[in-house]
């Protein structure tokens, strides 16, 4: 895979500034919104179909701070982030909601179809699971993970060859 | 009966294996093996069966207890109901119905070669190996206090206060929704949140509680079965000690007094050996701080209090006794341990009797007179001759 | 028991012979006495364990020995979820260790693992295989008692005759034996005033009632104490009719066979499926399937709906003329026919509608009928 | 009751000579990977990732609005690789859940807004409950109920699942009619 590739698909709905970072791929169908500011995103980060990235409206969010996401974190199937914080090596399971102003640290695991309240801080290395109870996630080490990442992005390059464009600042 | 037929076929009818045993609870179900130490699997009971009463009838309990009970042998205890022996276990205040309609599926609808019905308040007992002492269960619907003497359930000194889990969890339900409003309780979550965060001060922590204010410290989580973070502050931590061992009044359901009261209606010779050995089951029992500061009562109330005045000198020979068992799952493995004893066709009752006689009180007509709730009958008749009153499970 | 009788009006159920009302899918047929059954008059037995995870069957003495559970798949002691073995290998040594994909506990905090994959297994292998003392405790009392009941037996009458009990009578025919060494119950320890009120509880570390019980000896109260229990086995049963014993349902023993079952007799094989077509106001319209494989006659009878016996094809015309009895039959109630479906047209006297129908059709030779009342209700 | 007739409008909806009857606003990658048995129903907002890997989708299966089919990645022999997602006969996925299972057997009924998880194995005759969230790896074997949040055992289906469901598919392929 070239250096710096970003697999697009077609159908998605992007709209405002948004940045991606090295590597990253964005599956079919999903929203991108950065209404208010700017989205920035780390790299390699992997977006799975109906994820709706938000940045809200400005009466909604008074100050309207661009929305920096981390690196090597993956989104899965129906995740919907609204306006917070992320950081790197984040796991969000299939169907999790991050309400606004929430921060999530580094290393964390939203497990499937969880609802982080509005506003909560989740330190780094958590395991948010079942209504928002919280665990220390041991498992993780953020050299496989980041090795891990890669080769899935090489395999999905493959399958997605055809959609390839530059890293470039719509 | 000779003692030679009852030690071939203890099980009767060439069952060998082991006999499943049932003890149906007011909460929780535990079923096993006989002659095994622990139960296989502890099921809560379904809601539905919970929520019927004393009065409910034979026919409220059939369709409930009907699949929950088929369950219980093809998904828990895993062994058809066909060629199986049962173990029932039934309590002095148990509803009645909820027996009659047990009995009636066990043996009719699930064939069920054969059934032995023993009565489960004496149960305990047989994990401490004595034949004396003095049974207390802290169970849901209330505290049942029976004094054994060797061997002879004496039960006209049997007493049940009310104060078990169905007042705690409902006082503290209601404590829950003042303190959070636009919040509701299901049983399950306050049992979870009183599980969990319960404490009974004793000791040196209980002074303090007295002399220093608590600090108000506030808890936030989120208990199971519920969606939305609640509070709990220090003080809602301690109400289990108000519901349990409140001051003591004449009439007032402290379980220290119940047990001191039952004592004092025992004849004389018996009560030092009783008071020796205080075997305490149940799950209310489990909580932390139950045991000790039950023993600081007993030993509270002898010294100081005018009513126990006559008992006072036994305050020195108060023991609890300390079983290696699990306090809540006493009432099994007393049940399994009976199990394997010989002289269990005693108990027996299989489809022909049944149909016949249909379920007359195996435990004896003077023992429980009839329907069960009406205890007061039992209190009026001071005037049983002791060989009528006998259970004598040791007798064979 | 899941059923896949709906209870909620309007539906379609039939009275079993026991008096209770089920509908056609949960109902089974009893050829020798061709009698149809509801789930409550069949008897149900085990045939086989199997385990949920690794799809193993287990013959039940082996499985009584493992106290029901499988012998190498273990649930999360949180979540109840199964466990996944992991591997996390670092530069010096590889660590096997259980850990769960749903709520990520994971067995190092317990200090579970092993440098090798059975080391593992054997490590957590001990569940069934230590002899927990409590089981040794429980042997020692049933000698007790049993030697009790023996020499009992031999003072007991004597000691029931006797009138007047002096003291010494009482204290010495009553020596309560000390039981033998009795294992020590750690109790829980009072914490300290202080250490209680600034102590931060994690709620989710403190276990529940559930997953205390799955663990019935040790009760743990801390989840990081709570050990991987084994998973419970499954599983097979058969169903023998309740009046004459025969078999009615008996699944498949090896699964490799893609039938699952060697032989099952449900009455939704051999009784026509009834659907409301169409609710008028004083009458109603039913839709008759007819299941088997040649021509049926069914006689039926209600309130508002007059004696008549109607015949149903098979689903190929070929075999219709082959097993038809061309006996002449009023056709009155019928509105339409096709393929192996009629539609008759019913009175409709109130919501609560009972027809008892008698329903004849043809097996390979044997020809079965029997007779059935059916309920109707639609509000 | 007679099971309701549901219309669709022939415009929206692409009907090959095998019977299938594919939406068009569905979103269908990597057709060339995707063998559909004939009789299926794919309702609008269906997203089928055949390009990740082959999908084998037998007779008879429905999926309703919104449903997410998906294979999903293993790691065999140090690569990682994208196993093909086998799907059996007679298989009703209502709407709005997300199917990233290695394999389905016949007969399967799967509720509304579930979520089942990566390399599951659903046996023949299982049912998976609403709203169940079924952690990566299980099995559900045949005949048996899963629910809740994660999905363990409930309860064991009737015998008559085979022939009643066979009847709930086939009966709603055959109701499922174009407006005139």
């Amino acid at each position: 895979m070239a250096e710096q590739q970003v697999i697009c698909s077609k159908n998605i709905e992007i709209e405002g500034q948004i940045a991606f970072g090295q590597g990253s791929v964005i599956h079919p169908d999903c929203s991108i919104i950065a209404e208010s500011a700017p989205i920035v995103f780390g790299e390699y980060n992997i977006i799975e179909e109906r994820v709706r990235i938000i940045n809200r409206k400005p009466e909604e969010n008074p100050a309207p701070l661009p929305l920096q996401i981390g690196s090597y974190n993956i989104f899965e199937v129906g995740t919907i982030i609204e306006y917070s914080e992320i950081g790197n090596y984040n796991v969000f399971e299939h169907r999790c909601k991050v309400e606004p102003n929430c921060k999530i640290g580094n290393g964390c695991i939203i497990t499937a179809g969880v609802r982080v309240a509005r506003g909560t801080t989740i330190p780094d290395l958590t395991v948010v699971y079942g209504e928002g109870q919280m665990r220390k996630n041991q498992g993780m080490q953020e050299d496989s993970f980041r090795h891990e990442i890669k080769a899935l992005t090489e395999v999905l390059a493959k399958c997605l060859g055809s959609q390839a464009i530059q890293a470039s600042h719509k | 009966m000779s003692s030679a037929r009852v030690e071939s076929s203890r099980l009767g009818g060439g069952i060998d294996e082991e006999a499943v045993v049932i003890e149906i609870g007011s909460l929780y179900t535990k079923c096993g093996y006989s002659r095994e130490a622990l139960p296989r699997s502890i099921i809560r009971n379904p809601e539905s069966l919970i929520s019927l009463t004393h009065e409910s009838s034979k026919e409220d309990y059939y369709p409930i207890l009907r699949d929950f009970l088929q369950i219980i042998y093809l998904h828990k205890v895993q062994k058809s109901p066909k060629d199986s022996a049962t173990i029932l276990c039934e309590g002095l205040m148990a509803p009645r119905g909820l027996i009659e309609a047990t009995v009636k599926i066990l043996l009719e609808d699930l064939q069920v070669p054969i059934l032995y019905i023993i009565m489960s308040n004496s149960l305990p007992l047989y994990t401490t190996g004595s034949y004396t002492g003095l049974l207390i269960d802290a169970g849901y619907f209330g505290v049942d206090i029976l004094p054994i003497y060797e061997g002879i359930p004496i039960i006209n000194s049997f007493v049940s206060a009310d104060c078990g889990g169905k007042a705690l969890l409902s006082s503290y339900k209601n404590i829950l929704e003042a303190s959070n409003p636009g919040h509701r309780f299901s049983l399950e979550t306050v049992e979870d949140i009183v599980a969990r965060l319960s404490i009974i001060p004793y000791g040196k922590l209980r002074k303090e509680l007295q002399e220093r204010p608590t600090a108000n410290k506030i808890y936030n989580f989120i208990p199971l079965k519920h969606n939305r973070a609640i509070s709990v502050d220090f003080k809602q931590r301690l109400i289990p000690e108000s519901i349990f061992f409140g001051e003591y009044s004449q009439d007032s359901s402290n379980i220290a007094a119940s047990i001191l009261r039952s004592l004092q209606t025992c004849d004389i010779d018996t009560r030092k050996q009783l008071i020796n050995s205080i075997i305490v089951s149940g799950g209310c029992a489990m909580m932390i701080g139950f045991m000790e500061r039950l023993e600081e009562e007993l030993l509270d109330l002898l010294h100081n209090e005018p009513d126990f005045s006559n008992i006072k000198p036994l305050a020195d020979y108060v023991q609890i006794n300390q079983t290696p068992y699990p306090r809540n799952l006493l009432t099994w493995i007393g049940a399994s341990i009976f199990g394997s004893l010989p002289g269990l066709d005693r108990f027996s009752l299989n489809l022909e009797t049944y149909q016949q006689k249909g379920l007359e009180d195996k435990l004896g007509r003077y023992y429980l007179f009839g329907d069960r709730p009406s205890l007061q009958e039992i209190y009026q008749t001071q005037n049983l001759p002791m060989e009528r009153m006998r259970l004598s499970f040791i007798r064979l | 028991m899941w059923r896949a009788t709906s209870w909620n009006p309007p539906y379609i159920h039939l009275q079993c012979g026991c008096g209770k009302e089920w509908g056609l899918e949960d109902m089974f047929f009893c050829f020798p006495c061709s009698k149809a059954l509801c789930p409550y008059c069949v008897t149900e037995e085990i045939d086989s364990f199997y385990c949920r995870n690794c799809m193993e069957n287990m013959p039940n003495t082996e499985a009584f020995a493992f106290k029901n559970k499988c012998a190498r798949c273990f649930q999360c002691p949180a979540c109840f979820s199964t466990l996944q073995i992991l591997l996390n290998s670092t530069r010096q040594q590889k660590l096997y260790h259980f850990g769960c994909q749903s709520c990520y506990w994971d067995s190092m905090s317990l200090g579970l693992f092993g440098n090798s994959l059975n080391e593992l297994l054997m490590s957590n292998q001990d569940y069934f295989m230590k002899d927990n003392p409590l089981q040794d405790q429980l042997k020692i009392l049933i000698d007790t008692y049993k030697e009790a009941c023996r020499n009992r037996r031999k003072i007991g009458v004597k000691y029931l005759q006797k009138e007047t009990w002096t003291f010494e009578d009482l204290e010495n025919s009553v020596q309560p034996k000390p039981l033998i060494n009795p294992v020590q119950r750690i109790e829980h320890q009072s914490p300290g005033f202080d250490e209680l009120l600034n102590e931060d509880i994690n709620y989710n570390e403190i276990t529940s009632m559930q997953q205390r019980l799955s663990n019935a000896g040790a009760q743990p109260r801390e989840l990081n104490k709570a050990s991987a229990q084994p998973i419970p086995l499954l599983t097979r049963r058969s169903k023998r009719c309740k009046y004459c014993k025969k078999y009615v349902v008996k699944p498949e023993t090896n699964q490799s066979f893609s039938n699952p079952f060697k032989m099952e007799n449900l009455l939704v094989y051999f009784f026509p499926r009834i659907y409301i077509r169409e609710i008028k106001s004083n009458s109603l319209i039913l839709l008759l399937i007819n299941p088997t494989a040649a021509v049926a006659y069914i006689r039926l009878e209600g309130d508002k709906v007059p004696p008549s016996e109607l015949h149903l094809d098979s689903y190929d015309p070929v075999m219709d003329l082959v097993t038809s009895e061309g006996s002449s039959l009023d056709e009155s109630l019928i509105i339409e026919r096709e393929k192996n479906t009629i539609s008759i047209e019913v009175g409709k006297p109130s919501n609560d509608i009972w027809i008892s129908a008698f329903w004849k059709f043809m097996r390979g030779q044997d020809v079965k009928e029997f007779e059935i009342k059916i309920h109707i209700k639609l509000a | 009751m007679e099971p309701v007739k549901v219309f669709y409008n022939k415009k929206e909806y692409l009907e090959t000579h095998t019977g299938n009857k594919v939406c068009r606003k569905s979103l269908i990658r990597g057709s060339h990977n995707i063998h559909l048995n004939g009789k299926c129903i794919i309702s609008p907002g269906v997203v089928i990732r055949g390009d990740l890997a082959p999908v084998k989708i037998g007779k008879y299966t429905i999926f309703k609005e919104d449903v997410v089919l998906r294979p999903s990645y293993k790691r065999a022999k140090g690569k990682l690789k994208y196993i093909t997602m086998q799907i059996g006969e007679h298989v009703l996925i209502e709407e709005g859940s997300i199917v990233c299972a290695s394999k389905i057997g016949n007969n399967v009924h799967v509720g509304k807004n579930c979520i089942i998880s990566h390399r599951c194995v659903l046996r023949d005759n299982c049912k998976i409950e609403d709203g169940a969230i079924l952690s990566p790896d299980t099995e559900v074997p045949s005949f048996t109920i899963y629910g809740g949040k994660p999905a363990t055992y409930l309860a064991d289906m009737p015998d008559s699942t085979v022939f009643m469901h066979t009847e709930l598919t086939q009966g709603y392929y055959n109701r499922f009619l174009p407006l005139a």
